[in-house]
This record gives C-alpha cells, structure tokens and sequence, in this order.
C-alpha cells in the first residue's frame, strides 16, 4: 500500500502515538515543539487529504485489513475533510502560538503532560471525523474528552476546576446517551458499521427501539455541542481554561460532536426512518432559532469579554444547526460553509483574546479601556475577526451568511421569518462586538500602562494571520465553497 | 495605461497612499500631507485619464473574484459612476488642502490617523462608483462605513463615541438588516446582480413585493438618509469639518444617493419601474423628506446642523430626481449630485473656517462677520445661492433638469415640492447673509481675520467650481444623457 | 411468555431503573463525590444493556472447546464493547475524584452549592 | 434455576443502587458501590460475559473502590443533606424510565437466537477466530485484532486518565492541613495482615500474570492482568506503607510502563504498516499469517497490560501522596 | 451406589454451611454491638466456608475444579480471619472498648481518643 492510502489512518496516528511521547521530553521546550511539529503534520495530512477527496471520491481505509462491517473503517469524504481541515487548522495554529502564553500560565514541570494531553484531544477529535464505526466514534470522543478536560482544568484560576467538573458530568452523560443509542441500534441491526447500519436498519419492522435510539443520539450528541438549551457547561469551562486551549477548543470541538450529529442524522436515519427529516427540523430548527437570539442577546450583556465570546459561540453553532434543519442542499452547504468560517473568525478574535490577555490580568471589559493605544496589531486582528463574525461583506463569515439567507430564501414560506431570526442575530453581533471595539478604541485605561507593550511575536504573527485569512477566505473562498457544496451532495444524497 | 488596469489601480492607490501615509507620519506632517497630496493627484490623473474611453462609448470593465457562481467581485466604468469617482476624487484633493489648515488651525491631535482612514474612505467610494455588481456596490459600502467610523469618532471623548455610535450603528444595521436581504433577493429571483442598462428585474417580480423590494433598498442604504433613515446625519456633526465635507459632498452620502440612483437604473429600469404603481411612494417619500427636512433645518440654530438638514433635503432631491423616472430627472439627478456636492462643500468650508478663526458656532453668532472674513463670507454666499437653486449658480441647472423631468412626466407633487422647497431654502439661508452682510456686529467680540490661508484658498476653489458649473457643464450633460441613451 | 421471556424484559427494566436512578443521583445530588458515584451507577447501566443483549439461549461464554461440535455460543461483540466502555468508565471516574480532590482543597468542600456561593 | 437466581441478583442491583443513592455516608455509599460491582459481575457471568464479568470484578469491585476512599480519605466523608424540591428531577428521570421501557416491548428478547445481533456480524466472529487466529477465546480475538483498533483508543483513554490525574494533582495543595494520621506508615505493625499479605501477593501477582498470558486461552487479557496485578502491589502499598511501595516500584517506572505499553501497541501496528499491511494487520508479522496474529495479540496484550497497571497504579500513588502530604 | 452416599454426603455438607451462612447473618443483624458482630460474622467466614467447599468439591468429584475450589478455599480461609482481625484493630484504634455487657457502640467518654 502506498503512502496515500495509508494517510487517513496516519491522520490519527501521527497526534496519538506522539502523545505518549511528549511526556518523556521533560525540557518543557522540547515538549511544546513536539506537539507543534506533530500538530504541524497532521495539518499537512489534512490538506493532503481534502486536496484528494476535492472530486468527490471517498477514501477507505480497512483497520486491522478486516473488511468493512467486521472490523473497524475510517473513511474520510469531503465533509470530514472540512472537519479535518478545521480541528487539525486550529490545533496547529493555536499550539503554534501558544508557548508564550502557557508559560505564564502552567508551571513548566506540568507541561510535558498538558501537551501531550492536548495532543491527545487533537487526535480525538480527529479519530472522530474519521472513523466511520459507530462504537469507535464513541472511544475517541472519550479521548478527545478526557484530554480536553485535562487541558481546560490547567486553567490558573480555582474557578476553572468546578467548570471543569461540570463540562465531565455533562459530557459524560452525553457519550452515555450516545452509547445507549447506538446500543439500540446494534441491537436492532446487529451492525456497528455505519453504512452498514443505515442499509440493515431499512428492514428492521419494530421501529420503536430506534427512534428511541436517534432521541438518544440526537440528545447526547447534541449535549456534547452545547446545543442551545443543554449548553450551560460552555461559558464557565471555555472562560477559566487556559487561554490558548479556548483558542483550541472554541474552533472545533462542539463541531465534532455536531459533525457526527450531523452524520448520524443524514448518514442513517434519514433515510431509514420514515419523514424523519420533518420530525428532525421540528426538534432542532426552534432549538436553533431560540439559540441564535437568547444566547445572543445574553453576549449583548456580558461584561467579560471571553463569556461574551463563548456566549456568542452558542448562537454561531444555532446558525448551522438552522441551516442543517432546512434538510435541503443550500443548507448543508451553508452550514459546512459556516463550521468553517466560524472557526476561522472564532479562533482569530480567541487568539487576540490571548494576546491582550498576556497583558492584561483582567478580561473584564471595562478593565481593557486603552488596549488599542498599546496593542495596535492585536487590537487590528481583532476587529477583522469581529467583523468576519458580525458577517461583514469582504470578510469569511459573509459568505456563510449568504449562504444561510440564500438557502432560507429558497425554503418556502417560512424563510422569511428565518432570515429576520438571521438578521436580527447579526445586528446583535454588531452590538455586541461594537460593545468590546469600543472598549478597546475609546475607554479611558484604568490599569498603569507603563508596562503594557504589544504581545509576543509569536503569538502576534499567528493572529495576524488568522485574521489575514478571514479577509482572505471572504474574497477567495471556492475551496471551502467546493468541499461544503459536495459534503452537502454527499449528506443529501445519503439521505435518499 | 489601459483602463481595465486603470480602474484597479484607482481602487488600490488610495489604499497605498494610506499606507504611506502611515509610514509618512512616523518621519513627520509635512511629508505626510506631501504623501496626501501625491496620492490625490495621481488618483485623479487615474480617475480621469478614464473619460475618453467612456465618452466614446467603451465599458471597461474587470472581474477580481468569483465568489460563488453568479456572485463575483467586478468593476465596471459607466456614466453615473464616473461622474462620481471624477467628483470625489477632484474633491478629496480640495479638502486635503482644507483639511491640513483645519486639522493644524486647530492643533487637533491623531492626525496621522485621519488622513490615513480619509484614504482609506476614498478608496471604498472608488469601489462604489466603480462597482460593476450589486454585491461589489454593497461591499464597497460596508467598507465606507467602516472606514469613516474612526474619522467621525476623531475627538474620542464620550459624547463623540456616544455619535459614532448612531452613526456607525444607523448604517449598519440598516446595511444589515434591509440592503443584504434585497441583495440576496434579487440575485435569487435574477440570478445576477449585474448593473445592466435597462435593469435586470424586468418581469421578474410583480407589482407589490416591487415596492416592497425598493423599501428594502432605499431604506437599507442608510447613506442616502431618506427619513427616517436620517438620524445619524445630524450625529455625525460632531466630526472635525472636513470630515463632515467628506461625509456631506465628497463621500458618503452621496455614495448613498448614488447607489439609489443606480439601483433604480440598472437593477429595476427605469420603464419598468414607471410601469409598476407600487414605486410610486418612493416619490412621496422623498418629497416629505424634502419639505420636512427644510422645515426642521429652518429652526435650527446651530450653522453645521442647520446645513446637515439642509444637506438631507437636497438628498432626498436626488431621490426625488430618480424617482421620477424619466430620463431628464435622472440626468436631473446625476447633475444634482454634482452641483449639490459643489454648494454644500463650499459652505462646510466656510462653517469650518469661521469656526477656526473665531470658534463661532452658532447662527445668530455671524453678525456682521462678512465684514472680517470677506472671502470665507463671499464663498459662503455663492454657496449659499447654489441652495436656493439662483443663477448663475450650479443649484440651478440640476434643479431645471428636474423641473423639466417633473414636467415630462406631469408629475405636480414634484413640482410643487420643488418650488416649496426653493422658498423654504431662501428663507433659511438668505438670513443668515443679510445678518453676516449688513447687521453691525455688536460689541465686545473678539478680534478675528480670515481663517488659515490654505482653508481660505479651499474654500474659495470649491466657489469658483459652482459658479463654473453653471457656465461649462456641457461634457457632462453629454455624458450623463448616455445613461438613458436609447430611452424616451 | 415463557420464563426466559420475561427475564428478558426484565433485564432491560432493571437497566432502565438503574439508568434512572443513577441519573437522579447526578441531578439530585449537590455533593460532587455523590454525583460520580451516580454516574458510575448510571454506566454500568448501559453495560448491563449490552451484555443483556449477547445472551443466546443454550449458550456458553464463547471460548472454543476443542472437539466439542456445535456448540452455541453468545455473541461475543457486545462484550468486548463493554470491556472497552468499563475501563473508559473508570478512568473518567479517576480523572472526576483528582478534580474533586483539587476542589476540597481549593475551596474546603465539595458540595456544589457552597462552591457556587463561594465565587 | 439460573433464572430465578438471575432475577434474585437483579432486584439485588436495584436495591443496592438505591441504597447507595440513598446512603449520607459517603464511606458507605462507596462500600455499597463494590457490592453493586460484584453484583453486576456475578450478572454478567451468568449472561455467558466471562471477560467482563472478570473485569468488573477486578476494576469495577477492586480499583475503583480503592481510587473512592483514596478521594474520600482526602475530602471528607460525610454528604450534606440536601434542602429543596426534587420533583422536577424525579418527573425527568422518570419520564426516561417510561421510555425506555416503552422502547424494550419491541426488542428482541433474550437470548432469541434469530435476533438480528446474532445473525450479522457475531457468526463470522466464531468462525473465522479459528481460521484466522486458531485459538478458542474469541472475545480476545475480537478485541485485541478485529477491533483492535478500538483497544488501542482504550489503551489511549487510560494513558490519557493517568497523566490526566498526574498533571491535575501536580500542583501542591494550597493549604497544609496538620498531618491527620500516619496512615503512610501501612499496616506495617500489625503482624498478622502483614504476614498473610506476603503470603498472598505473590500469589495474586502470579494470577495476574495467568491471566494475562492465558488470555488467548481463557477469559482474561490485558485488562484484567494489569487491573488484577495493579491491586497486588497496592495491597503491597497498605501493609507495607506507600513509601516502601514506591521504592520497589517508582513513579518514574510506572510513567514508563504507560508510555511504553501504549507505544508497544502502536508500534506493533506501525510495524505492520512498514511491513506492507494495514495499521494491526498482524497476519504480515511473520511468513504464516495465523502465528502472525498470535504474535502481534500476545505483544499488544503484553502492551495493554503493562500500561493499565501502570496507569492504575500511578493513580493510586498520586492520590495517596496527596494523603500524606496534606 | 458410592456416588449416591457421596451426593448425599455433599448436600448434607452443603447445607449445614449454608445454615452457617445465615446463622452468621441473623447474628451481624441481631447481636448489639460491634465486636459481637465481628463474632457472628467469623461464623461465616470459616465453618461456612469449609463446609460449603468441601461439598462442592465432593460436587465435583476428582477433577481440576476441585483443586481450584482448594485453592479458593484456602484463600478464603486465609484472608477472612485477617480481614476480621483488621477490623477489630481498626474498631479498636478509633476507640471502641469491647464490653459485651453494654448493649450499643456509643464510644465511652474514657476511650483514648
């Protein structure tokens, strides 16, 4: 077998067997340049792969060479490919900058370990969109949870413990309720596979254990993606963890779980249970609508900046789940469009978040009155990044609402209320993002300035391009136009 | 150079003269005014070598991006936005050269800042006169907005953010909330949002949601402050004058009317949209606007917001013009921006050269000033004039076209409203000269003479321009008449 | 509905129960130590679903005796899932207790109202 | 028979559960919670779950149990009654009963041979175990090849818990509390646990190491030896005193039978990949595919093993340093 | 004929150390206080024990079941008294005087504490 062929398993080998190996590399520089070169070669395979899967074809992988549904297959499409893109875009851009950042926040003796922990969430969450198992799918969200719980407990302030404790019972009923789900399943089809699933689950006649099964799914997975009402584990654990680990986590972590969400929904049941597309825009589309506008309008009120953002992620993931909920191809691709461009502008305004936060002990808005002065280039990348979330024409996140309003416009009759839903979450955007330029441009500072200076280098160059790549992807974004437009082919057509 | 390139580059200069200008400022004022003026000028070399091409008829046009099928990033030269980008780019010049007095009259401090988001605003207003598409239009627009934010919360204390605010939020969320979603709409129902002569929508659409979408866009582009989209006009007063130049004659707010004209032009056409009756409020609209603006203008007391409500009259002409849909009142309208442009700039100029020589702000303030500052009164009364719509001024040749267009389409409201209008014009303007001319300035005020030289020069160049506008305004009828070439 | 029948069903009603009553210990329960316990209880739970379902009647744990033909044997996959889940199980329940332990010390106990009160 | 001992054991569970949750003795709640394990293995042996009833027994029972009073012994024992209303959770979960066992009316039942589980995939399992693996245990043949794959992400899982623990508790505790008892110092003056203990561990190691090598034979594996050998050497840390512990086996060897166990695994599998096959494709190993995958399953069990008790065992410690030191 | 006594034999064996068993529990029920209970409880852990393996192993007749169940035996013989003795140790330390004539586990004021 040629290098290619192996590439998706080595897509979650290369981050999960390096973990183990951090550990041993005690100088805690060594450490972090390990993760980053593994992180680093995990992207490059990611590109590797979504340049291949850019036709539309799909990659197989056979584990163990155990044929499909008696061993476990990865199988990488173009909608994994986009997820690819954005876990491993995010792991490495934010390991990339985060040296400064951890040094000030965990002691250096722990750091081997915090490294190899977030390279294990990494390989998680990549485990995740890749396999096409369901049992297996359940095993690396555990990974990717354990270690995301890890790293977020490295948080310096005591709060961020509670947080976390809360973040472990809440996802750990939700990967429960997952494995209760697909237990049904299993139990009604006798496969784990997930194509095989969806072709036996065709002649099961008792349908009552598998529509409890999909209620277990969709709710467990959907806790696990801080889907609107089950979302109140976010704000604590994304505003104590360290910050570049929110970086991380607030790019791509809820959207495995909707990823899969995603999958499950589309890949196997939709075609299977009968108008099980109306009853699943039924149960999410209001979960969305509502999403969108309280959690919104709580970021319009937020005092401190990171609760803000993480309130505002919330309402981000509200947006693909309106556009998953119109079951039609313009939605689909709006949504894979905005997992990508949200991650985009939500890991640039967190990275800046990190910047000012390595000068700034308290985040509190009212706290960062000056910032501008002192940290132009931070204060800069994170306006672009505000605006590519408010969805400014010219900036990544316009495209995704396009998208989003274009595919509302064709959903019939109550596109129009859509759209208002749509466009009043964008104005809030504005308030709430103006709320935090106007403190960093135009507040009088209360802190002593002397010290303050712009952020590490290292830091800065990455926001610097993260933002340069949200103006980048609003003016040239047929990439990701292209793999979201097939993802959504691919989910549609599974559906029928 | 061939024009394709030439309309890139009159997008990008700009940008790079902000960037210079940056640089500039870290070595010192004079080099970066240097830098300011430079650019300026290149950008009219570029701007204008483009006339000939169009004056016979050529249409260069360049596609930068295709976004997604059907939506792309594209430029393209027509009549009406050559007008425009001739316009603001001859005027960034003169207010350059206003601005240097002011800003160093007043010792204001960012300087470097505002000369550099000026540049910046400039190239956003060549995007827009340049756009070849409904989303280039409204992508330039977002940028203008953005880019002048920063020039309207130039002071930086908390009454100015609290202004900024209004205006930044007025624009925005309006754009947001009103623009997009017509945009999205006509590129569903037409599958393109390319500008084309004679419109796009042509039965596309039927008769009401035709109003319905034109509300969308008259009210979503904030810019052309029909009521009550209006209210973040008067805020940004609070801007340094030349800024309220840009805003007010340069820029922004007639990239709004602009953008209206345009829409009305090559999106609807203007045949088909005298067809549907459900255009019909448009005019209504603006004739309220008109009268309503002039009423309120006539109590004001304070001289920049009494021409900030004058300023939304004279806009609301502009849509009125188009409105009217015939061929003549747009050419009225395209002539209105330009005359407009000329009269209001030149009394900006003037409120702000009296406010730098003497710190006056207030109407009842210029007795017997035109005795102190002859030119800056002179240069006032021209402008003035133009106002009111009196030869041999610039007001009144747009106003004639739009008569004869209201004429054409016997369309009494606009004629009444026009000559309404004229009166109120007169009656709030032609105190204020007689005060500044011929009332004794009471005692104890303090001794003042003309304003900064080079403010002085500005303001009188902009004068001789609305005068020589009425005389030699030949090659832009001409041009203009391209437009509706072909349509009775 | 013969014996084996209703064990069945009884099987996944015991499951259900202890679901349920592991779930409300997680709800109910304002001291964090409790909550893992019932979430402990909660999952193995599910691995009594899991298992309930490999059982074949007549069957035996499936280990090839040598010789002996036609034997029946329960379904092995099921079990081996829950092998998997019993030690992803316990290492959650590790990682909870180190962080009840950092709580204690942090804030001097470990009922959850009282940590909400304290910050 | 069986049945009725089988609906004996279950309604066991039930109330035993209910008692946990009901018990304000934090210690006793614990104690209960072994007995739910022990409960919940007999159950599983008697649904023909050999393997796991062995785990449960040996994790769910022996670890967990020490990992809770460790945590215990650090946070107090006692759980404060808890004011305010409990209806609306009682309704939910209630509600979630009801639905599930709504659900179960349709499930095959117990043990029906014609139930799709048992007609897929589980047959070519059976069969093909010999063919491809010849050895009788098949649940060892799945885990550790057909789905071997998902044994490594455990192994993973674990390795993650264990730095996990290692790296949250590696900071040292805000406040030193006087020294409560001298618990570290074991059982040590007490003869005769100490003699009986020297007297058993030997024999438990032996066990462990039994069942991991018989694991392709009988029930047992990797798991359950690491799981079985990790509560040898702890019972070795109560009587002799943790420290001592310690010396015979430190943290750093521990650390390293983690990483080396989870790197154990994998290379195997990359070596496979080197070799021409899939990732775990054992059959590559060696020139007959069969003795290939025999090989590769004993060196990842060896693999599993080595790190599962590592990783439990560092646990331990980490907890019961934290005991004598704060 | 030999298998019958032996079956007999074993059920006999069998179900005294059941008797035990329970006896054993009643008494952990019933008797008043700690140390009594540790009484009752080492009932079970040694008759009980030795009687129900050596039936079970009459049960299962010469095999290699019979010498696991030896095994498990003597590790049950082993372990159970030393468990029982650590528990009294424990009870002992923490200050609870064995006095069979007081009828509850109140710790005395007197007990070193």
């Amino acid at each position: 077998m040629d290098l290619l062929a192996h590439l998706p398993a080595l897509q979650v080998l290369v981050p999960m067997l390096s973990a183990p190996l951090i550990v041993l590399l005690q100088p805690r520089g060594l450490a972090w340049a390990g993760a980053t070169a593994a992180a680093l070669v995990s992207f490059a395979i990611a590109l590797t792969l979504a340049l291949a899967v850019l036709d539309g074809q799909t990659l197989v992988y056979a584990m163990g060479g155990w044929p499909a549904p008696f061993g476990i297959t990865l199988s990488v499409d173009s909608f994994s490919a986009i997820m690819l893109l954005i876990v491993t875009g995010a792991g490495a851009a934010s390991l990339l900058a985060a040296r400064p950042s951890i040094d000030q926040q965990i002691g250096s003796e722990r750091q081997p370990l915090f490294y190899s922990a977030w390279l294990l969430a990494l390989s998680g969450l990549v485990g995740i969109v890749v396999s096409a198992d369901a049992f297996n799918i359940f095993v690396f969200m555990e990974i990717s949870s354990l270690a995301s719980y890890i790293i977020i407990a490295g948080g310096p302030d005591r709060r961020a413990l509670p947080a976390v404790f809360k973040y472990l019972i809440m996802g750990t009923i939700g990967a429960t309720f997952y494995l209760i789900g697909v237990g049904l399943i299993y139990m009604m089809t006798g496969t784990l596979n997930l194509a095989d699933m969806e072709a036996r689950l065709g002649d099961v006649t008792d349908i009552n254990p598998v529509l409890v099964a999909a209620g277990f799914i969709t709710i467990g997975l959907a806790l696990k993606a801080a889907v609107f009402p089950l979302h109140v584990w976010v704000p604590n654990a994304y505003t104590h963890a360290p910050h570049m680990v929110t970086v991380f986590l607030a790019a791509c972590a809820t959207k495995v779980a909707l990823y899969v969400l995603i999958r499950f929904d589309y890949m196997v049941f939709q075609a299977t249970l009968v108008d099980h597309g109306l009853q699943f825009a039924v149960f999410v589309m209001p979960l969305a609508i509502l999403g969108i506008l309280i959690a919104s309008a709580v970021a319009m009120f937020e005092g401190h900046i990171k609760r803000l953002l993480a309130s505002s992620s919330i309402a981000q993931i509200g947006y693909v789940l309106l556009g998953v909920s119109l079951v039609s191809i313009p939605g689909l691709t709006a949504s894979a469009a905005h997992l990508f461009n949200h991650a985009l502008a939500k890991g640039g305004l967190f990275l800046a978040v990190a910047c000012l936060a390595y000068q700034y002990r308290d985040l509190r808005l009212d706290q960062l009155g000056g910032a501008a002065a002192r940290m132009p280039w931070t204060c800069a990348a994170f306006v672009i990044c505000g605006l590519s979330l408010i969805g400014v024409p010219g900036t990544a996140g316009f495209i995704s609402k396009w998208l989003l309003i274009s595919a509302a416009l064709e959903s019939g009759p109550w596109g129009w209320g859509l759209i208002a839903v749509i466009l009043i979450g964008s104005l809030m955007a504005v308030v709430y993002i103006w709320r935090i330029v106007e403190a960093l441009y135009f507040l009088a500072p209360v802190a002593d300035e002397a010290k303050i200076s712009e952020a590490p280098i290292q830091l800065l160059l990455v926001t610097g391009l993260v933002a340069i790549l949200n103006i980048y992807f609003g003016l040239f974004p047929q990439i990701p136009l292209e793999l979201a437009n097939s993802a959504a082919a691919l989910l549609i057509e599974g559906a029928q | 150079m061939i024009p394709e390139t030439a309309i890139l580059v009159a997008i990008v200069l700009p940008l790079v003269g902000a960037l210079a200008i940056v640089l500039a400022g870290r070595i010192g004022p004079n080099i970066r005014e240097a830098a300011t003026a430079i650019t300026s000028l290149s950008l009219i070399w570029v701007v204008w070598g483009l006339l000939p091409t169009l004056m016979d008829g050529g249409r260069p046009s360049v596609e930068v991006s295709e976004l997604m099928p059907g939506l792309t990033i594209a430029f393209t030269v027509e009549p009406l936005g050559m007008l425009f980008a001739a316009l603001a780019s001859g005027l960034w010049l003169i207010n350059s050269i206003y601005s240097v007095g002011y800003m160093r009259g007043n010792k204001e401090k960012n300087q470097t800042r505002f000369f550099a988001c000026f540049a910046l605003a400039l190239s956003a207003t060549m995007g827009i006169a340049f756009a070849g598409n409904l989303f280039t239009l409204f992508l330039c627009y977002e940028l203008l907005t953005l880019s002048t934010y920063p020039l309207v919360a130039h002071k930086g204390d908390p009454a100015t953010v609290r202004s900024a605010r209004i205006y930044i939020g007025v624009l925005l969320s309006t754009s947001i909330a009103l623009f997009l979603p017509a945009i999205i709409w006509t590129y569903t129902i037409a599958g393109t949002g390319d500008f084309t002569t004679g419109g796009i929508l042509a039965g596309k659409l039927n008769d009401p949601e035709i109003g319905l979408l034109l509300g969308l866009f008259v009210f979503g582009i904030g810019k052309a402050a029909v009521m009550p989209m209006h209210k973040w006009l008067p805020a940004a007063m609070v801007a340094p004058t030349p800024v309220s130049a840009l805003l007010h004659a340069v820029a922004v707010v007639k990239a709004g009317v602009f953008a209206i004209t345009k829409i009305i032009v090559y999106i609807f056409g203007i045949e088909f949209l005298f067809a549907a009756p459900s255009s019909q409020w448009l005019l209504y609209m603006a004739a309220f606007t008109i009268i309503v603006a002039s009423l309120i203008a006539l109590r004001q007391t304070n001289i920049k917001r009494l021409l900030a409500y004058s300023t939304i009259a004279q806009l609301s002409y502009v849509v009125m013009a188009a409105a009217i849909l015939k061929p003549l009142a747009e050419v009225g309208a395209s002539l209105h921006m330009v005359a407009h442009a000329f009269g209001k700039i030149t009394l900006f100029f003037a409120a702000g050269a009296i406010y730098v020589a003497s710190k006056k702000t207030e109407v009842h303030q210029l007795r017997g000033i035109g005795r102190r500052m002859p030119w800056t009164m002179a240069a006032f009364t021209i402008g003035a004039l133009s106002m009111i719509g009196v030869p041999p001024t610039a007001g009144f040749v747009s106003k004639w076209f739009i008569l004869a267009g209201a004429f054409e389409a016997n369309n009494l409201i606009a004629v009444f409203t026009i000559i309404a209008s004229t009166v109120l014009n007169a009656a709030y303007f032609l105190p204020i000269l007689y005060m500044a001319w011929f009332e004794r300035e009471h005692e104890g005020g303090k001794e003042h003479g003309e304003a900064p030289f080079l403010a002085v020069l500005a303001l009188c160049l902009t004068a001789l321009l609305t005068l020589a506008f009425f005389l030699f305004n030949g090659p832009i009828i001409e041009l203009e008449s391209q437009v509706v070439k072909g349509l009775s | 509905m013969n014996l084996l029948e209703l064990l069945g069903y009884f099987n996944y009603w015991v499951f259900a129960i202890i679901l349920t009553i592991g779930l409300y210990a997680i709800i109910i329960k304002t001291n964090l130590i409790k909550k893992l316990i019932g979430l402990s209880i909660f999952q193995s739970a599910v691995f009594l679903m899991y298992i309930t379902m490999d059982k074949v009647e007549g069957g035996t744990a499936p280990i090839i005796q040598a010789g002996v033909e036609d034997q029946i044997f329960s379904n092995p996959l099921p079990q081996v899932l829950i092998l998997t889940a019993i030690v992803v199980g316990v290492s959650t329940l590790a990682l909870g207790l180190a962080m009840v332990v950092r709580i204690s010390e942090c804030y001097d106990t470990i009922e959850e109202n009282e940590i909400l009160d304290a910050d | 028979m069986i049945f009725i001992f089988a609906v004996f054991l279950l309604t066991m569970l039930v109330i035993t559960a209910v008692a946990i949750v009901r018990a304000e003795d934090l210690f006793v709640a614990v104690m209960l919670t072994s007995i739910f394990s022990l409960l919940m293995a007999a159950n599983f042996f008697i649904l023909d779950a050999a393997d796991v009833a062995l785990t449960e027994a040996a994790v769910g029972a022996g670890v967990t149990t020490v990992i809770f009073l460790c945590a215990l012994s650090l946070t107090g024992d006692r759980e404060k009654p808890r004011q305010g209303p409990r209806w609306v959770a009682i309704g939910t979960v209630g509600v979630l009963a009801l639905l599930i066992i709504y659900a179960t009316f349709d499930k095959p039942r117990l043990g029906d041979p014609d139930a799709p589980v048992h007609q897929h995939i589980a047959p070519w399992y059976i069969e093909k175990t010999t063919e491809y693996m010849d050895f009788p245990n098949v649940v060892t043949a799945i885990l550790s090849s057909f789905r071997g794959y998902d044994t490594l992400g455990e192994v993973l899982v674990v390795f993650a818990a264990c730095i996990g623990v290692l790296f949250i508790l590696g900071v040292s505790p805000p406040r030193k509390t006087q020294q409560v008892t001298t618990k570290n110092s074991g059982l040590r003056h007490h003869l005769i646990p100490q003699v009986v203990g020297r007297l058993l561990i030997p024999f438990i190691v032996l066990f462990g190491l039994y069942v991991q090598f018989h694991g392709e034979y009988g029930p047992g594996g990797g798991f359950q030896a690491g799981a079985i050998i990790a509560t040898g050497v702890i019972l070795y840390a109560l009587l002799e005193g943790e420290a001592n512990a310690l010396r015979a086996i430190p943290r750093g060897v521990l650390l390293g039978m983690v990483v080396g166990g989870a790197l154990l695994f994998g290379g195997v599998g990359v070596v496979c990949m080197l070799m021409g096959g899939a990732f775990l494709e054992y059959s590559v190993l060696t020139a007959d595919p069969v003795f290939g995958q025999q090989l590769g399953i004993l060196i990842i069990e060896a693999g599993v093993g080595m790190a599962v008790c590592g990783a439990l065992l560092s646990i331990f410690h980490a907890f019961a340093a934290r005991e004598s030191l704060s | 004929m030999i298998d019958l006594v032996l079956d007999v034999l074993s059920w006999i064996l069998l179900i005294l150390g059941a008797s035990c068993v329970l006896i054993g529990g009643i008494g952990g029920l019933r008797l008043p206080n700690f140390y009594t209970r540790l009484h009752a409880a080492s009932l079970t852990d040694t008759m009980g024990t030795i009687l129900i393996f050596v039936g079970m192993m009459l049960q299962a007749g010469l095999s290699l079941a019979t010498l696991k169940l030896f095994a498990i035996m003597l590790f049950l013989l082993l372990t159970g008294p030393t468990a029982t003795y650590a528990l009294a140790n424990a009870a002992l330390l923490s200050g609870l005087k064995p006095d069979a004539g007081d009828a509850s586990d109140k710790p005395k004021g007197n007990t070193p504490e």
